[in-house]
């Protein structure tokens, strides 16, 4: 059952130095405010799992909080590179990160799996691909009944899955809508469940395209305004364009990036 | 607006151009950011209004009015006929066929159309580490078509490809092949022309050139032996519709991309 | 793309004897118009394909529609037996029907695997029951990470899937609310679709918790008002509990049965 | 509604109180009609209003107002806190055991909790043709606790099922074990009592009767040799407030079950 908490509590009960941590949001709801709490809180050794580890992920592998990172896609959408995801990747700063990397399609079929209690999942994925001689998490499968070869990815169950969403009402329930991404797969796929919101109401008011993750399925539910930027949540605040182009700048250099942590994360409690 | 017709173009507008006239009525096409976001909105608004733009953050139908910086930008879930879990737009939309043309980037690609966007150097210690895979793996097998709009130079049109994160055409006897290849093209626009295969090879064969450009001018680009196809042809340039509307698209962007 | 026609005529395009048809609806929007319109149409040797076969399929099998049966659940619910169902069973009139029959988890995969292009689909299901003993398509496979064994069914594509819905626009998008069921799945996993519709509007407008089926996937459809009576179409009419339970007494009587049908299917172009 | 108290009740709204009293609140239930519907319902609107009710057709944390004929009443979705699709429910809900207590039928149960809802005599040429499967042999599996509402005869509480439709404790050696099957139970609510089986061993005890019945009544109508639990106990008779409300909920129902 959902308990209400303030974010930094949520976060200290919930995520432990070594964890698995899935932090979700498809470009759209991406959680800040919670993956910078993180940060605050030193977390270490971290398995960060994510489809597009996006800005956010980039900040947390920068403060060394990762050891080992799961993903599909780390670039920086429309703009270019992840400076501080290669950095640690090229140059092992401010220490190596381990990659298990998949597509996007193995990546949802992974946490399709976790969601569904089933051990793996089965796509047609990676063919011709390099991608299985370096990932063991890809393996192949053969229909019983056409004899026709696939492929088997594993399950995800990340120990915490953290999602942002627009609102929830006091029992805990939580709606989102706009690009859902894979908001609920991580949310039933995780061991324990942490999400943040934009504000907590009496009532959710359905809305076109919205989707309700009961709140018995959900650990902690912490109200977080703005809990998203610079990502954008749907019907609250749009993305910051800008801020994801000046990071290309910012993150291209560690002094710089670690300045503008100092200033933005570590000095204040709200999210940049 | 401009009053006046255009009379000049730059090799990046001809390119968006040859790309958007690729796309038909009608087509499903996969969208990403950037340029083919770019040439499919230009087709949209264009001579394709019914073309139908699909995004890998699950927006079906999406009618933008400003280009997308990220895929997951609010105006495609608001504009689209639908909108799926991420889970959904692979397993039920993309991995069956659905996808018409499917828009593939490329750090690396070789005369068989296969990409790399995963590593420049060997995988374990990378001389630049690049994005990854995201739906390019699985696009390249399941669409009917696959476009790529690349600017066109040795580093890119590569011998040997670093890695190979996407491949377009399975070689025989490998197990994790799809249904039927047969007919499936790849298309690749360049600033330079457009190069075409499986037609009747799956080699990359040079089908056009821009005004202007020769094919030694393009051979002298490409890292691998090119060869021209029969009734090479020169690319018509950008009429005034296309110009000012592809113009207004980059203007009416909140972020051009 | 979407061709809009008349009901006759898009049954008479699409639903060819011997046929593989799946009429579906979870209980929600049960295309009966279309049913009974393949019914006055004759089609015989069908393979009909239901979760839930309802009296809809009793109609079909008690007219000698069927030649096999693909389910999970033959019952008229909350009221008891599918009488003619059970005569062509138990005591093969009109004619004898083969089985093929599964559990909901398994017929819902079917069809997940049918829509996503696969062959087969996974899950932990028939554990331990009589039902791999009768129906071959339930297979033993050994996830290749864990080496757990679960258990594969394959695919199911319809020669023909028939769903009814609310609305549908010009260009033939469709649009479902209340419970969603398998629609979609059916819509997508299916050669050849037909959807029937309450209404066609000019503008689909959003409704909470509706989904929108592109008109690119599917073939056909079809304007026709109440035809999912006396099963219920969610903002539009009820379910006709009443008859439901007249059923019944309706359905245990061969001359009964038919009389009944002769009067409300054939003599009448619109469903009962 | 009644003014004065109901001093007399059946056996079957017996049943059904004692059936009710054993959910807890916030227990996510997962309801069929019937019985199982009814006594769900009686538990939400008494001792246990924060009890979620799932069914099959996709709703999640119904509330009822009349109780459903079929299990996809509009009703069901216009009240729930979430509507999901089929095959979600299943993949997503129920097989990864997020259920707290399942309710099965039964047209045969043996002493192990394993019930036959398909065929009466042989599969192929069976006596009677009953529904099938539907949801049970999941639910069977995956929920942490199963309850069965049925009235007792030889008929149904047999020696040996004609066909296996659904299983509770899968028999070592099983390979399609799911994780753990400890502390599961499984709980059988008749006209007669309750018997329960999961807690010391895995077969049917009878642990509860009704007030007035004896255990050779209970013993005379079970097709196995039926033994009571130590401290065998009487179950206390509807409260008026039981009897009142579920009076009500039948009387509010547009079709009672």
């Amino acid at each position: 059952m959902t308990e209400m908490m303030a974010l930094p509590d949520a976060i200290a009960r919930t995520v432990r130095d070594g964890a698995s941590v899935a932090l979700e949001g498809f470009t759209h709801l991406i959680p800040f405010a919670a993956g910078h709490e993180i940060i605050r809180q030193g977390r270490r050794d971290l398995e960060l799992i994510r489809m597009t580890p996006d800005l956010l992920y980039d900040q947390m592998i920068g403060m060394g909080c990762a050891r080992r990172l799961i993903f599909s896609y780390a670039g920086n959408p429309g703009v270019g590179s992840l400076h501080r995801f290669r950095d640690a990747v090229e140059y092992g700063w401010p220490n190596p990160i381990e990659l298990e990397e998949h597509s996007h399609a193995g990546m949802a079929n992974r946490y399709v799996a976790g969601a569904s209690g089933l051990p793996f999942a089965v796509l047609r994925g990676y063919s011709g691909t390099d991608l299985p001689k370096h990932t063991d998490t890809i393996a192949p499968i053969t229909c019983p009944f056409t004899g026709e070869v696939l492929t088997a990815v594993p399950a995800i169950r990340p120990d915490v899955g953290i999602i942002h969403a627009q609102r929830a009402d006091r029992a805990g329930n939580v709606q989102i809508w706009g690009i859902i991404g894979v908001q609920k797969e991580i949310a039933l796929a995780s061991r324990v469940t942490v999400v943040t919101v934009e504000e907590i109401v009496s009532r959710l008011e359905p809305v076109p395209g919205s989707i309700v993750i009961p709140g018995w399925v959900i650990t902690a539910v912490a109200m977080t305004p703005g809990g998203a930027r610079p990502s954008y949540v749907h019907g609250y605040y749009e993305r910051d364009n800008t801020f994801y182009k000046e990071w290309e700048a910012i993150s291209r250099d560690r002094d710089r990036f670690r300045d503008w942590m100092d200033e933005h994360v570590y000095r204040s409690e709200s999210a940049s | 607006m401009a009053r006046t017709p255009p009379v000049t173009y730059t090799r990046d507008e001809m390119m968006t151009v040859a790309a958007a006239r690729e796309l038909r009525p009608g087509m499903r096409c996969f969208v990403g950011v950037g340029p083919p976001s770019l040439a499919a909105n230009l087709a949209r608004v264009t001579h394709a209004p019914t073309i139908v733009l699909i995004y890998e953050s699950g927006t079906i139908g999406a009618k933008p009015l400003h280009l997308p910086l990220s895929i997951g930008d609010g105006e495609l879930a608001e504009t689209a006929d639908a909108v799926v879990s991420v889970p959904e737009i692979f397993n039920y939309w993309i991995q069956p066929g659905r996808i018409d043309l499917g828009f593939l980037g490329a750090a690396q690609i070789d005369r068989y159309g296969n990409i790399n966007t995963t590593v420049i150097g060997s995988y374990d210690q990378p001389k630049v580490r690049l994005p990854g895979a995201g739906g390019a793996p699985e696009i390249a097998t399941s669409a009917k078509e696959v476009m790529v709009i690349v600017k066109q130079s040795r580093r890119t049109f590569v011998e040997r490809l670093d890695f190979v994160t996407s491949v377009r055409y399975l070689t025989a006897g490998t197990a994790h092949s799809p249904a039927s290849q047969d007919g499936r093209s790849i298309t690749v626009v360049t600033d330079l022309g457009i190069l075409r295969a499986g037609l009747r090879t799956h080699q990359l064969t040079a089908t056009e050139l821009h005004p202007g450009v020769t094919l030694a001018q393009m051979q002298a680009v490409t890292g691998w032996p090119l060869t021209a196809a029969d009734g090479l042809e020169e690319i018509s340039p950008p009429t005034r519709e296309e110009l000012h509307a592809l113009r207004h698209l980059m203007a009416a962007s909140r972020e051009p991309a």
